[in-house]
């Protein structure tokens, strides 16, 4: 067709409106699904390693040693009772790149669960933590780290580390330990409903 | 209607016709328009991509095709002249006819027709054998037989018969595209038009030397007895530089000089058989 | 042109990725897995499906001068509906093909269709030349991510094979190496297949 | 040497219009209809001569140029620009706080960079060197 | 510091072609020489950075106070095609010598992948403006990198007597695999 | 190895080789071979244009009878070298392998022209000009005897803005087997240095170096002794490395002079001659002897008498031969010139020109052109060039058929020595497409230069 | 007459290398490393070299026999020079077929794919460790630990390489003093009594080998020397800096695999430069990038990466490093 300017701009204005309007009438669409499955993502992960929920608080806190970027907790309550925090963690302790993790706590400090949020670890080896490639980290669960050593066995602690992954391993409880550190140092006023 | 659904239309649209001034402005500078017919030439076209027409690639020769005014100087040695006849009837042009051609060895030296006096160990390769030697027989201006224009050929027309360590061209898958031509150091490969009924006679030999000395050197070799000059009724045939050449626009195949030839150095392809005078080394589609 | 050869072509002898080697960023970034590989073809195929068919049922009023903005903001509009559309109910996919959804809007199959078929065929046609490419192109993709992950992983669809005895498998073929490598020698395999028949 | 065949569309005084038929690379590629990733288009070239050749509408040439040349004109067009865009962008953000101003300012260098090249045209004009060789 | 550290990770440890999987068109399909390769990088280095420019302004400017980012595809990629023709037209009008020079010498090529990809990679990473420069910057250099190496390595496999099905792209591609595998060296440098 | 083995001989800097030495006909005296019954003397023996025949069937000539005239600048008379009787003229093979226009002299006594001395006395007094010599020199059909034929009053028409300082005296004999120059060396040492002096007064130059390598002490120290004392002529001893013959290498070696690419030696203002070359000048201008005999050094595997040969050009080769005893049982290759440079010759009938130095014959060859492997890049063709090229890549080029880009690689550069090629262990023939390649890019040179 | 004789083109003879000489050469050179790492992994090296060795053999054989269809250059001896540094870069216990697989990227990919012998640009023994090494992590970072004339088929012992134990330590934050206490004595690392692939663990033999070869011609010095060079300097330089965190030089050139990678396979005639400037940048380039990824990097080894990344510049330094062209600068005495 032979171009003028009217017919481009008609055609292209058209094009563009008729496209806008699919557009945003999709987004409009899929914007409460889209909501929803992040937040189920999020709900998934942090399920994981708590007690079942209904309620859920998000807070960010400094790390222990106010060292760092801040970690973030999830508190989660049942029926206007706490029963647990989630806490999402990190470490630069990994083999390559940093490395987030997420640890439950119950109320009384114990591992309730933890898993890996996000790595750059190598496949097959540092990715072992991941409780979908290996079950690895469920000698966590439960664990008091008051008592228990966190730490791999070669130094000298109670860890069992992965095969030819220490340095993942090791990160893994490094991780763990500044959210627990975190954790104890905020109980008091996050305790509180 | 949703707040978002407005603000998306109006940025949308506005995103868009801004790009689009832009992308408007420089069309027209820029945009050529891409005939659509260069495609189609290139359907009809052999798409061998061989060269033979001058341009980096069929498509290139496409469209310079679809830009040319007269097809004069453009033809495309692979397709032929029915190929250019169909691409000028696309383009509503008119097509240049060409007699189909054919490319021949102008040497019949084969090892039963012309012996080794030495034995060549270097590298095979005819240019480079050139450069170094005559050649390991007698007559320096034979073939070598070490297959450069069989390596040339893109269309698998030739191979190197290993009994008469001769190249040999498979009249039917030979394009006339020159490839071998460029690439015989010794300049024995000669487009002849295919003739009629595919039928061509030609002397099939380079020999410059005294006729005792070619003689000699070879069984085959054209000596310049001038036997089938006196034979030619249509003055086809001249002999220059101690050698008889046939004007294939004057031949009329008539194959009178053929049978007077002493030394049956004067090749005739694709005619039926006669009586039998002498073997001949001939191209093997005779038989196929 | 005939419809099935038109649907055809894309398997084999026109074969997107390894034949006309269009989209090569996709092919050698989402094909980890099978499922990925598929995943990212077949969002593509309902982009050329839909762009395709859009465009052709368009291109009578679409003035020259600006086809290609107008078939950008089609195709771009249709990218954009899939985005969505995964992040809402594909959502682990979505996150694991990531950057390269919105990367359809410039595989060079979308808008190389789109200019050299659509535009010149009709609606029905102009549909199935999507679907074929598409599908081409979808096909190519699971292979070569099933490749990747038998080899790399061990698995096929998600399912162990045990084949490498203590380990799970080859980890290059699912790094970066071995997309190249494999991308490389199917592209060999299709020449010589393509040259035989 | 970078070399290119070309056909010459136009003579008009001591110009020559030399249409670039395609990139040596493009050119047997069997995609290059589809492909958005290279420009296929055909391109003119302007080349002023000063001698009187014997050159025909329709001729096809090589175009010839030397690499060092093409690094030159890439510096010009892009590297210099690519320089002062950032300079602009690391003196503005060190003066101001408003990312979107400093964006601006440093596309905005472009503007007068541009201008001074055009002031410059002829200057660069006489720098660049086109060989034509009839093939 | 931080700087230093997008430009190593984006040119060595996350190098755009090699790790990335974006531009593998022009890397595979353009590369054949060197020097070419250099001019190339060029021209990418400056479209990419102003593209990231622009379409970081776009989104922070516009999209993203109107909740509109959804339209980041749509929009990026016209604004992209929109900027690079306009670079073009404008170097065609102020100078149409260099015009022609760079018209002799690269094929002018806009590595759509590249370039969008690494607008909404910016825009994911949620970098500041100067830092997206960097990134942009640094992936176009690593892209640069990439396509210089590999383009006198094709130099070179173009002597040899490679097997005839592998001729070509199949065995450009097993040389990029290997040269991927040698750049996971540097996993881990930051 | 001898008394003149010191650590600080000189040598050129960039690569060469060391092949075995294998000098077995080293001091044999030079025999004056008998007179054939027929030779067969082909019009061009040189660099350049062929000459013009100037007899016809049927002429009685005379030794030093003027057969051909120079047919141009670079171009040189040819002489009868036997008296008789000229029975044909027609295209025979010469040692190249190729036919070429020869006159055929049926022997008849032995007849020379009367103005020729043939006397032993020396005569150290030059009495000619320095044009007049040049003139001379070409009237007597002098060219180069080191290998190239290069007609020599070319390279003594010094074009007027250049300047030559030094005459350079080839006397390396870098190639395995050849014995020829040194042989003359220890026989006609005065005629040699009175030739030198009169190339000297020809260039208009007060130095000259004579550069022998060390593998020759006792033609070294015969030179070092006549020059002895401050001379115009100065002796360097070279330390043993082919290709040190070649002109760029010696002048590199005796003066640390780089002549530049795509130059020549007057370009850093030096002539090199070969000794021979200096021998027959001698004989030219001193003794009005045209240019027709030369020595030949006849050596080869099992050869009964390695020998040196003084011999008249046309001879077939055959004559030599026979005069060592024959071709040894076994041989199946036989070498017009040395194993690095010369040209193998399928045919004993080719007749000995002036640029016969040696002729070889070889049992084994080790070097079988067509076994080759592919090139495992191991850059010891590069590390032996004497010019610093890369032959391995220049091959893959020309292989290739790729000469456009080969051009930029200077394949103009080469001077064929072989060292490449002696050196592959894939034993490629890296030479061969090497002068491939230099004749096609010459071409592309001349027709970018005919435009 | 017919003499029969042969016409060749000049040169007429020939020095009498061949490729076989050379590659048999290497392997004659290999020979104490290979006797070194049997006394000290016994058995099992033996084990890994044969299969290596075969199976880069067999390989190479049924590639040109069957696909390629290239003439046969089986027993030109470089598959069996491939086979056996493969052989020397692997820990000693690796399963069977990892060997295998190793041997087919090495052969198959690295080499035939690019059409054999001379025309891979890279080193096709460290592709098929660098693959190994990213595709079998535990079985290719667990060593077996030296000792001495053990022929016992029992398992032996496992443990991290000296420069494993060194990254490891730091990544943990332990002191460099502390660290060297782990490591074995500089004596132990020349005879080979650590941790390491096979190959790797004597510096003595390997340091012979390296004589033997540039004796032979085989090499020449400058890319071992560069490459080692620039490893002593860079960490020198390092370790002036703050020795508490960086390792002595003699300890980089000692531990792990900068003595195999510089002596055998950066020397490799194929993948290296081909003018003597162009070896140095190379030398000097891998010197630099192994030093970069063992301290700065993830792994605690980089030579390997370090000489696939410079084969890879290999074209370009050849483009633009030339040879000193004779006559090209006029130098006039
Ligand atoms: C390719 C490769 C990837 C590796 N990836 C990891 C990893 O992700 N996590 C880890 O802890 N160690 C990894 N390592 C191993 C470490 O480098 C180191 O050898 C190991 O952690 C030593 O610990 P070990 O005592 O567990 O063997 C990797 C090694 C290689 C060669
Ligand atoms: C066209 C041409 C001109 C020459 N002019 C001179 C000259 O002026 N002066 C000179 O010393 N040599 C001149 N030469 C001779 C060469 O330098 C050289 O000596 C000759 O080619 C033989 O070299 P070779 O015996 O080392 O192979 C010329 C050669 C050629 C081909
Ligand atoms: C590789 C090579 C080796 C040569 N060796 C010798 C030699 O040993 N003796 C010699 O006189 N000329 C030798 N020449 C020829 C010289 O380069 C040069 O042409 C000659 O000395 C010039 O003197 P002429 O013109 O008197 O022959 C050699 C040439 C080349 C290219
Ligand atoms: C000094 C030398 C070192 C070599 N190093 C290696 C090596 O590291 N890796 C390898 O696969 N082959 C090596 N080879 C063998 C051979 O060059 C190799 O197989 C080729 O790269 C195959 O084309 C070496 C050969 C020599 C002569
Ligand atoms: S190369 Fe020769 S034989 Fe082959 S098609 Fe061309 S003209 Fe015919
Ligand atoms: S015809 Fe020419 S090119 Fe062909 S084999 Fe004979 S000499 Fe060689
Ligand atoms: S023949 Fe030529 S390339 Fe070979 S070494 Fe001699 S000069 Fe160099
Ligand atoms: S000597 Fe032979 S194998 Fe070595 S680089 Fe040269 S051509 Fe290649
Ligand atoms: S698909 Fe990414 S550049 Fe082509």
């Amino acid at each position: 067709m032979k171009s003028t300017l009217t017919n481009m701009w008609l055609v292209l204005g058209g094009i563009t409106l008729i496209a806008g309007g699919a557009l945003s009438y999709m987004f409009e669409l899929t914007k409460a699904p889209i909501e929803a499955a992040k937040q189920e993502k999020l709900k998934q992960a942090i399920a994981m390693v708590t007690p079942a929920f209904d309620q859920m608080k998000t807070i960010s806190v400094a790390p222990a040693d106010g060292q760092g970027d801040s970690l973030t907790f999830y508190q989660v309550s049942s029926k206007g009772q706490v029963v647990g925090t989630a806490v999402k963690t990190w470490t630069d302790k990994g083999f390559s790149g940093r490395f987030w993790v997420i640890v439950g706590f119950d109320t009384s400090g114990k591992v309730i669960n933890s898993n890996v949020v996000e790595h750059k670890e190598t496949p097959g080896l540092g990715d072992k933590t991941d409780i979908a490639k290996s079950d690895w980290n469920t000698q966590f669960k439960g664990k008091d780290l008051s008592q228990f050593q966190l730490k791999v066995k070669k130094d000298g602690g109670q860890v069992d580390a992965i095969t030819a992954a220490t340095i993942s391993s090791r990160a893994y409880c490094d991780a763990l330990q500044r959210a627990y550190d975190a954790y104890m140092l905020n109980q008091k006023n996050t305790t509180k409903p | 209607m949703s707040e978002t659904i407005w603000l998306t239309i109006v940025i949308l649209v506005a995103i868009g016709s801004i790009s689009a001034i832009v992308l408007y402005i420089v069309a027209k500078k820029f945009y050529v328009y891409e005939d659509p017919r260069i495609d189609e030439v290139v359907n009809i076209l052999p798409n061998a991509n061989c060269g033979g027409c001058g341009y980096p690639g069929c498509k290139a020769f496409a469209e310079a095709c679809t830009k040319a005014e007269d097809l004069s100087n453009l033809f495309c040695p692979p397709g032929g002249s029915d190929n250019m006849k169909n691409v000028a009837e696309l383009l509503g042009l008119l097509a240049v006819q060409k007699e189909p051609q054919v490319a021949v060895l102008r040497c019949n030296g084969s090892n039963q027709n012309r012996k080794k006096t030495s034995r060549y160990e270097g590298v095979e390769n005819c240019s480079i054998a050139s450069q170094f030697f005559g050649g390991d027989t007698d007559c320096t201006y034979g073939c070598l037989g070490y297959g450069e224009c069989v390596d040339a050929c893109t269309f698998d027309a030739m191979y190197m018969d290993k009994d008469t360590g001769l190249p040999v061209i498979i009249e039917n898958q030979c394009t006339a595209c020159g490839a071998c031509i460029k690439a015989c150091p010794k300049d024995l490969i000669e487009l002849r038009n295919k003739g009629k009924k595919s039928r061509r006679i030609f002397v099939s030999c380079m020999n410059e030397d005294k006729g005792a000395a070619a003689k000699k050197a070879c069984d085959v070799a054209c000596i310049a007895c001038n036997m089938c000059v006196k034979a030619c009724k249509y003055d086809a045939i001249a002999i220059v530089n101690q050698r008889a050449y046939i004007d294939f626009s004057k031949c009329v195949l008539c194959r009178a000089c053929v049978s007077v030839c002493p030394t049956n150095a004067i090749h005739e392809i694709n005619f039926p058989a006669r009586k039998v005078t002498a073997e001949k080394v001939e191209e093997p589609q005779l038989e196929a | 042109m005939n419809q099935i050869t038109n649907f055809t072509k894309g398997f084999l002898k026109e074969n997107p990725v390894f034949v006309l080697l269009l989209g090569t960023c996709p092919a050698l970034a989402t094909t980890t897995s099978a499922w990925n590989g598929l995943g990212m073809g077949l969002a593509t195929t309902f982009v050329l499906v839909m762009s395709n068919a859009v465009i052709s049922l368009v291109k009578d009023i679409i003035p020259d001068n600006v086809r290609i903005p107008s078939y950008i903001v089609i195709i771009a509009s249709f990218v954009t509906i899939v985005d969505l559309l995964m992040a809402a109910y594909l959502p682990a996919l979505h996150s694991q093909l990531g950057i390269f959804i919105p990367l359809i809007v410039v595989n060079c199959i979308v808008l190389g269709r789109a200019e050299a078929f659509a535009s010149r065929n009709n609606i029905l046609s102009s549909a199935i030349d999507g679907l074929g490419m598409g599908l081409g192109f979808a096909i190519g993709l699971g292979i070569m991510g099933g490749i990747r992950e038998i080899l790399g992983s061990g698995a096929i669809f998600g399912l162990k094979l045990h084949l490498f005895g203590q380990v799970d498998g080859m980890l290059a073929f699912v790094l970066a190496p071995g997309a190249f490598l494999v991308f490389g020698y199917l592209v060999a395999m299709l020449n010589i297949i393509n040259k035989k028949i | 040497m970078i070399k290119h065949d070309g056909i010459i569309k136009n003579i008009d005084n001591q110009t020559i219009e030399i249409s670039i038929i395609a990139m040596a690379s493009c050119a047997s590629c069997q995609i290059k209809g589809v492909c958005t990733s290279s420009d296929v288009q055909e391109k003119i070239i302007k080349i002023e001569t000063t001698s009187e050749l014997s050159y025909q509408i329709g001729d096809k040439i090589t175009v010839e140029m030397s690499e060092q040349q093409g690094n030159i004109a890439v510096l010009w067009a892009y590297v210099l620009p690519l320089i002062l865009m950032i300079l602009s962008l690391i003196v503005s953000s060190i003066l101001l706080s408003n990312e979107t101003l400093i964006g601006l300012l440093g596309i905005g260098v472009l503007l007068p960079y541009y201008s001074i090249l055009y002031l410059l045209r002829n200057k660069i004009r006489n720098q660049f060197n086109f060989y034509i060789i009839k093939n | 510091m931080e700087y230093i550290i997008i430009l190593i990770s984006a040119i060595f440890v996350n190098n755009i072609v090699l790790a990335q999987f974006l531009g593998i068109c022009p890397f595979i399909g353009v590369s054949n020489k060197v020097s070419t390769a250099a001019g190339m990088g060029g021209a990418v280095l400056f479209v990419m950075v102003l593209a990231t420019i622009v379409t970081y302004l776009i989104q922070t400017a516009i999209l993203d106070p109107l909740g509109l980012s959804y339209l980041q595809t749509i929009s990026y990629i016209l604004v992209i095609a929109a900027l690079v023709q306009m670079v073009e037209l404008m170097l065609k009008k102020v100078s149409p010598t260099l015009f022609q020079a760079l018209g002799v010498y690269l094929p002018l090529i806009t590595t759509n992948c590249a370039i969008l990809g690494v607008a909404i990679m910016v825009i994911q990473k949620d970098y500041n403006l100067l830092e997206s420069v960097t990134f942009a910057g640094a992936s176009s250099i690593g892209f640069t990198l990439a396509l210089i190496i590999f383009a006198a390595i094709r130099e070179q496999i173009d002597l040899m007597d490679v097997p005839k099905a592998l001729k070509g792209v199949p065995i450009a591609l097993v040389t990029a695999g290997i040269l991927a595998m040698a750049f996971m060296g540097f996993t881990g440098v930051v | 190895m001898s008394s003149f083995a010191t650590h600080t001989l000189k040598t050129f800097s960039i690569g060469g080789i060391h092949p075995p030495e294998n000098k077995w006909s080293a001091g044999q005296k030079i025999v004056t071979l008998p007179i054939p019954k027929q030779v067969s003397i082909p019009v061009i023996q040189h660099i350049g244009a062929p000459s013009k025949v100037l007899v016809n069937k049927g002429d009685v000539v005379k030794v030093g009878q003027l057969l051909a005239e120079s047919s141009g600048f670079v171009s040189a008379n040819v002489h009868a070298s036997v008296s008789g009787k000229v029975s044909k003229i027609e295209s025979a093979f010469d040692s190249s392998g190729y036919k070429r226009i020869s006159v055929i002299i049926d022997v008849q006594g032995d007849e020379w022209l009367e103005n020729i001395d043939l006397t032993d006395n020396l005569i150290s007094n030059i009495t000619l000009e320095s044009a007049e010599i040049v003139k001379k020199i070409n009237e007597m059909g002098i060219v180069g005897l080191g290998g190239a034929t290069f007609p020599t009053h070319v390279k003594l028409s010094i074009p007027e803005n250049k300047k030559a300082e030094y005459l350079i005296i080839n006397a390396v004999e870098c190639e395995p087997y050849l014995t020829s120059d040194h042989q003359l060396m220890m026989e006609k040492s005065d005629q040699i240095i009175v030739g030198t002096r009169i190339l000297m007064k020809a260039l208009k130059v007060n130095k000259a170096i004579i550069g022998i390598e060390n593998n020759k002490p006792d033609a070294i120290e015969l030179f070092s002794q006549k020059l002895s004392g401050p001379s115009d002529i100065e002796v360097v001893a070279l330390k043993v490395q082919y290709p040190q013959g070649g002109e760029k290498q010696l002048i590199k070696s005796v003066l640390n002079r780089e002549v530049p690419s795509g130059k020549l030696p007057i370009d850093v203002g030096c002539v090199v001659q070969n000794v021979g070359t200096a021998f027959a000048v001698y004989e030219a201008i001193q003794k009005n002897k045209p240019l027709i005999e030369r020595v030949v050094c006849v050596s080869g595997h099992d050869l009964k008498n390695p020998s040196n040969f003084m011999v008249r050009m046309g001879t077939p080769v055959e004559t030599l031969i026979e005069a060592t005893g024959g071709v040894p049982e076994g041989t199946n290759l036989i070498i017009n010139g040395g194993p690095m440079m010369g040209k193998s010759i399928s045919r004993l009938d080719v007749p000995v020109t002036k640029g016969t130095s040696g002729i070889l014959m070889f049992k084994q060859t080790v070097s079988n052109h067509n076994q080759y492997q592919a090139c495992i890049r191991c850059a010891k063709c590069v590390s032996v060039c004497p010019m610093g090229l890369e032959p391995y890549y220049l091959m893959s080029l020309a292989q290739k058929n790729r000469f456009d880009e080969m051009e930029a690689a200077y394949p103009t550069d080469c001077i064929e020595c072989g060292s490449c090629s002696y050196t592959c262990p894939s034993h490629r023939p890296l030479l061969d497409f090497i002068r491939l390649g230099k004749s096609e890019v010459n071409q592309i040179i001349r027709q970018r230069n005919q435009r | 007459m017919n003499l029969n004789l042969k016409m060749s083109l000049s040169p007429h003879i020939h020095s009498g290398n061949s490729v076989k000489k050379e590659m048999y050469g290497v392997i004659w050179a290999l020979v104490p490393v290979w006797l070194v790492s049997i006394y000290f992994f016994g058995v099992d090296a033996l084990r890994v070299t044969l299969i290596s060795v075969l199976a880069c053999l067999a390989f190479e054989w049924l590639i040109q026999k069957f696909l390629n269809k290239t003439e046969s250059t089986l027993w030109d001896g470089s598959a069996g020079v491939t086979g056996i540094l493969l052989a020397f870069n692997l820990p000693s216990n690796l399963p069977t077929w990892m060997i295998i697989v190793g041997a087919f990227v090495a052969i198959a990919i690295a080499k035939m794919s690019f059409g054999g012998l001379g025309q891979n640009p890279f080193n096709p023994a460290l592709v098929a460790r660098v693959f190994m090494l990213i595709s079998f992590p535990v079985q290719m970072t667990s060593w077996p630990v030296p000792d001495a004339l053990n022929f016992s088929m029992v398992d032996a012992q496992t443990g991290a390489t000296a420069l494993g134990i060194m990254k490891e330590g730091l990544k943990n934050g332990e002191p460099m003093s502390e660290l060297m206490n782990h490591i074995p004595e500089t004596f132990d690392m020349l005879l080979g009594r650590m941790g390491g692939s096979m190959g790797e663990v004597s510096a003595l033999a390997l340091i012979l080998g390296g004589l033997f070869m540039w004796w032979r011609k085989i090499i020449t010095w400058h890319i071992p020397v560069s490459i080692i060079a620039t490893i002593a300097l860079f960490t020198g330089i390092l370790h002036a800096l703050n020795p508490g965190q960086y390792a002595t030089p003699s300890f980089h050139i000692l531990a792990g695999g900068a003595l195999l990678g510089a002596i055998f396979m950066a020397t490799d005639m194929v993948t290296s430069p081909m003018s003597k400037k162009g070896m140095l940048v190379f030398g000097i380039g891998i010197g630099l990038i192994t030093v970069i990824i063992r301290v700065f990097g993830a792994y605690p080894e980089g030579i390997s990466f370090a000489i696939l990344i410079m084969n890879a510049f290999v074209p370009l330094i050849n483009k633009y490093l030339k040879p000193n062209r004779f006559g090209k600068e006029v130098k006039n005495g």
